[in-house]
């Protein structure tokens, strides 16, 4: 039986609307953010039963094919999906780094066998997954990894050590980029999925400037690995890193839209800073600063829409995910500088009294926010990229990522 | 770029087409070198009109093809690329807007069909000082028997010496400043006491600055009501913006892809200079603004064709980034060529002069940020 | 750098030994995980008291040297450089000045010699809500008796909680926001009704907010005159802000190098990220930038020292301009380091940190620039 | 005897006001703008005899020793020179680059018969001396120039292209750099005084986006030159044009200080905008960005007056230079931006009615400024110079600048 035989997007809208109207709790409406909180997984009752209907409904992951898991839905059905979810407060409670990276990558490239064993625990929420790319040696130029495989005949052995494993410390398992050939740079490279259960895995919590720890080093001493855990060819993992690092730009790219449902700054600077008799920001200098922020947050959320109804079409993510990634970094961090200045001396607090929890969880995110022009391809490669792959200039260097 | 109907594609494709065969820059080159006496050619705008542009939001009914505002952005993006001069936005946009949205079924018979067919060029006259500022009227409008008498003046009015007639702002109560009092009146450029001053622009079009002194018009000559004119000029002057702010879109991307060529091409210290990374991330960024800015014209455009209730803020957003992208490639096309840019021969001159006259016209970015706050409430 | 006299030199070249052997970066760090109750090591403080830095700008009749401003503002770029944490610039600039410059003799004499041996300390307490608004005074003083009561609150006072005296900030007369009818204070930290709530903030220094509530203090409490203390409070603060300027431009600077260092040992695609153009273009920006910062930090200490007319004008082109400069000096640390510069581990956190309260305190960037264009009359 | 014997100044100051009092005519006060006008020199007879005066006191040349037709004058006592002249409303009639770079250089590096030939001229103003370092090909590269200077036995053959040679249309000589060795880049440079006068010699006034044609390209078509012309070693001419153009950039970076005498736009900005009740200018957006370029004008003109202190030890133009080259194109860029953007429509006019005369001037210097960080080394070049030269920084292609 093919997937979404109903090509009708109006048609699901009925069936999606009482649907989530049996299934969706009323104590969740709106309570989307809980998922994101540190740690493993929410205890709440009715966060289980809701994980369950999705889980055995499919539409966590909705587009994803039904053989293993998914909703097997249109694109279009998925939009009337998530517009019917959002018209009633509702959230998915599956995500994270499978559905994100590991299981697109994981339908276009593994073998039958991986993705049977794999897609559908991530499609139930049930298999936490990290993404053990980065090294120490290794920031910007991601090829230069030098995490050991080697080939011991019945299985890999691994050793090495990698580092921003975000939650590697709670993870399941781990997809990693491993060297199995010194001589070659890219073409030294696989793909390869590690159980975080192995004997020699070992994860230390990384303290960041927003005193937060998602991030991990991971080590890895001698771990076996067994043999089919290798996705694609040997020395194939450059190609699948590349599309995988798309859909997480995509997904980044995102981030700045994230902003869309917090109070915006201008809503924010009413509260912190006079205004004038006619109702306007007084500090006419930081009433500009606002008001170019607020259009350029505004510019950026009609582009990112712009994009998706011209990728409708297409297969994936496109090479202009680089902008948007770049551009979603600027306006978020662009956004959380505001905010600090806006709250002022209420907007240097780290803990403790005299300030509010919102004041303090300013400073934790602009501090944390830092990071969006660094990961995921710091903001100088999406440059690079632009320039090279979208513009057609020269590489400056001659290397050739 | 927008999903588009068949017809949209049809209407830019028709003018990607004939812009770079018929109007290329070096027509507008040509033009300027000329001196022609209205700042552009009119067996030029002749052919534009020709293939229909001038009644692309003109409704069937009076002689255009209601395709809206996003086709006729799509033709002047195009015209924009090439820097071609004509009275296109002047008049079968803004002033073709004007009568679609406040005339009287008498004053649309009588004018839309002429402007429709390219024979009839009208105009805004809507500022009176060196800066947009659409509620400093002061043209005053007195009652004279059945009709009205004007006197003051209006500023800088777009091809002001080609136009026949004006839409023009005038004070019939109220204070300049006011919104309310403001009243719009159709007024033909051969009226009697009506004095036009021709003005020779760094941009090399056309534009006048205009005297009136005691001009009569008679009661058909009021466009919408008695001193309620605000609303009608402010959507009036959305359109004439977002249209111009899909010019600039094109003339920017031209800038760009110009100034992209040359890094392809041009050789220093052994390499073509494209090779250089601090000139390719400011490339990428350059790209990365025009893409954002892209976004923010053609919501705009659709905002208007949707009568959409955020068009006033979209529209400012629109021409807001239109100039801060325009400002910033221009100069770049400058300074990435070096000195041939700055020789006359050259285009990015011609460019840059078009980005300057452009970002002022209609508002300039500190005149519609100031509006999108005051649209947000703060 | 300013061309220096012997004296100055000397200070300079002591402060720079001092803070590289005893007040590294990493000192600050243990201070802060030690998380110290004042937000500095009282001992590290009294050091410098010993070198007589607590009397640079206090006359020697009252115990100081009277090396006047660019000699302080030498020993806190110094301290800026290694993020020292001290009370150095409120007790021994802040406060200072305000006795300096308003103290009858007798208040120099009981107050002024604690302070230059660095026993005493003193800051100023002055804002009462979120931002710096010096004219905005709530607290009021009412006559009481022969002296005077206070109620009322002030916000963020910095080393509030190692202060044994304050300068406040009072209303006698007229509203919150007129220039007229704000005295000033002198009052001790122990005084009945003065409660004190201290404030952890993010770049670990020590700060409080103070409740006054009905705060009794004798005649001989008042600075300067009743009513008139605007002009007085003005001065001392631009004192302070040309020290912090100071204190701004050592941290920039050593932001700086500290990510030069980085530019020229990381390896990225096979050479060290400094042989990056786009990078290089970067660096050679800030770089000019802190050049430029630096002339302003230095005219503004200067022209306090020679009592300029256009001192006023100086010190906030000097706060604005440093304020800009370590505002991208510091996030460019972070975004130059990658990874490494998110880790707490790393410093480039700490002086990220220390930057937005410094730009923050006495005033920031647009509270600066709207001063400056007052005091231009505009 | 030996130059400026008196070393106090304040000695000179009373020598200096009373022959500015018998010797600079009343009708020039204030008139120094005069000296700028395109083409030959003014006809005027106070002019000529204010010329005449400066030229045999050496006073346009203060420094310059006496045997060459200069002041003689210690540094300091020039600065007293200035504040005399400043205070007396007088201004210098010897100018160019003769002076400000030709001069320096030939008394650095000239062969002794070389100053005694060109020195003086230049001294008394009544040499005009054009630059023939760049060509088409050449633009920032300045050392890929090609044209050929041969060893025709008893004189120099010249052939090729100057472009952007000022004022070559009015200039009696040109200092050069030619190419008299193919096979190397550097050392293959040489530097050469060519007389204008020459048989082969052909100049075409370029035409700028301004309007005005202060530049030329240069045709050297079999010119002969006299050996002894040639400055330096055979092939030390890059060097010696490194130098020289040290002495370029300190001049242009006073570019921007040269809007000193020039209104501020905040005052400029009255007269064309709003203001607010309380006297301020009411677009708070363009309030917020002159108050800005005001500041950046003023820690411009700071940095210019610290540098001037610093180097007074030192024996000429220091590295930091390429600073104050940059800073002072931007300073004066910006201020040209704002002046257009602050006139409004009115700053949009090319010739005609309509319009004052500070109006089409603002537009005209608007689109000329947008070579000051173009030519004497672009702010690119400068930028990297910084990085390389002051910063340490290696060079990201290996050639050797």
């Amino acid at each position: 039986m093919p997937d979404h035989p109903a090509a009708d997007p109006e048609a699901f809208r009925a069936e999606a609307r009482a649907w989530l109207a049996a299934n969706f709790p009323a104590s969740l409406k709106g309570r989307g953010g809980v998922m994101m909180a540190e740690g493993g997984l929410p205890s709440e009752p009715d966060i289980r039963a809701w994980t369950r209907a999705m889980a055995d409904k499919g539409w966590g992951v909705p587009t994803w094919p039904r053989a293993y898991g998914g909703g097997g839905l249109a694109p279009a059905q998925a939009k009337v999906l998530q517009q019917e979810m959002s018209a009633a407060g509702a959230w998915s409670p599956i995500g994270g780094m499978g559905v994100m990276m590991l299981g697109p990558t994981l339908l276009e490239y593994g073998a039958e066998a991986q993705k049977q064993r794999h897609i559908p625990p991530i499609a139930r929420g049930e298999a936490r997954w990290c993404q053990g790319f980065s090294e120490p040696g290794a920031g910007s130029d991601l090829a230069s990894l030098q995490t050991r495989c080697e080939d011991a005949g019945d299985h890999w052995l691994v050793n090495g050590q990698k580092i921003w494993t975000s939650g590697a410390q709670w993870a399941d398992w781990c997809f990693c980029l491993v060297r199995t050939d010194q001589a070659r740079k890219h073409e030294g490279i696989s793909f390869l999925l590690i159980d975080m259960r192995s004997g020699g895995v070992e994860t230390r919590p990384i303290r960041l400037i927003s005193g937060n720890s998602p991030f991990c080093e991971t080590f890895f001493t001698d771990v076996k690995v067994p043999k089919d855990n290798l996705v694609g060819p040997l020395g194939g993992g450059w190609t699948i890193a590349k599309r995988l690092l798309q859909h997480e730009r995509g997904g980044l790219a995102g981030a700045g839209r994230g902003g869309l449902t917090a109070e915006p700054v201008s809503d924010l600077a009413k509260g912190y800073l006079d205004l004038d008799d006619a109702g306007r920001i007084a500090d006419s200098d930081l009433r500009a600063r606002i008001a170019g922020h607020e259009m350029d947050l505004m510019a950026f959320q009609l582009t990112a829409a712009r994009s998706m109804r011209e990728s409708r079409s297409n297969s994936g993510p496109s090479a202009a995910t680089s902008i948007m990634k770049n551009a979603g970094a600027r306006v978020a961090q662009d956004r959380a500088e505001l905010t600090l200045e806006i709250m002022g001396n209420q907007g240097l607090g780290w803990e403790g009294e005299g300030f509010t929890r919102d004041e303090l969880a300013a400073v934790r995110g602009w501090l944390g926010g830092k990071a969006f022009s660094i990961y995921g391809g710091s903001a100088e490669v999406q440059d690079s990229i632009i320039a090279k792959r979208i513009l057609g200039l020269p590489d400056p260097l001659g290397q050739s990522r | 770029m927008a999903v588009l109907t068949e017809e949209q594609s049809l209407l830019r494709d028709a003018a990607r087409t004939w812009t770079q065969e018929k109007s290329s820059v070096s027509a507008f080159r040509n033009m300027r070198d000329a001196a022609l006496p209205l700042g552009y050619d009119p067996a030029t705008f002749a052919e534009m009109a020709a293939m229909g542009w001038c009644g692309v939001i003109i409704p069937e009914e009076y002689g255009g093809s209601g395709f809206g505002y996003l086709g006729l952005g799509l033709i002047l993006e195009e015209t924009g690329r090439t820097l071609t001069a004509s009275p296109l936005l002047a008049t079968a946009l803004a002033a073709a807007s004007a009568l679609v949205l406040g005339g009287s079924e008498a004053q649309k018979r009588r004018w839309l069909p002429g402007i429709a067919t390219g024979d009839l060029v009208a105009t805004l006259a809507v500022d009176e000082g060196a800066h947009h500022a659409p509620r400093k009227v002061a043209l005053a409008a007195g009652r004279n028997g059945e009709g009205w008498r004007l006197d003051g003046a209006k500023a800088f009015v777009l091809e002001g010496m080609a136009a026949e007639v004006f839409v023009v702002s005038a004070r019939t109560s109220g204070q300049s400043g006011d919104e309310g009092g403001i009243t719009l009146f159709l007024v033909a450029a051969d009226a009697q006491g009506l004095i036009r001053q021709s003005l020779k622009l760094a941009d090399s079009r056309g534009a006048a600055n205009l005297a009136f002194e005691g001009v009569e018009v008679g009661p058909d000559a009021m466009l919408g009501e008695v001193d309620a004119g605000w609303p009608l000029l402010d959507q009036i002057l959305d359109r004439a913006r977002a249209g111009l702010a899909a010019e600039m879109l094109g003339t920017a991307v031209q800038a760009f892809e110009t100034t992209l060529d040359y890094l392809k091409v041009r050789v220093q210290f052994g390499q073509v200079i494209g090779a250089f990374q601090a000139l390719q991330h400011r490339a990428a960024a350059m790209f990365t603004d025009l893409e954002l800015a892209r976004s923010c014209v053609e919501a705009a455009l659709i905002a208007i064709d949707e009568s959409s209730p955020d068009t006033a803020e979209l529209v400012s957003l629109a021409k807001a980034k239109m100039g801060e992208t325009l400002h910033r490639v221009s100069n770049e096309m400058v300074q990435m060529h070096g000195g041939i840019g700055m020789t006359d021969a050259h285009d990015a001159g011609l460019y840059l002069k078009r980005a300057r006259a452009a970002e002022t016209a209609f508002g300039g970015q500190a005149f519609h940020r100031d509006r999108y706050a005051r649209l947000q409430g703060y």
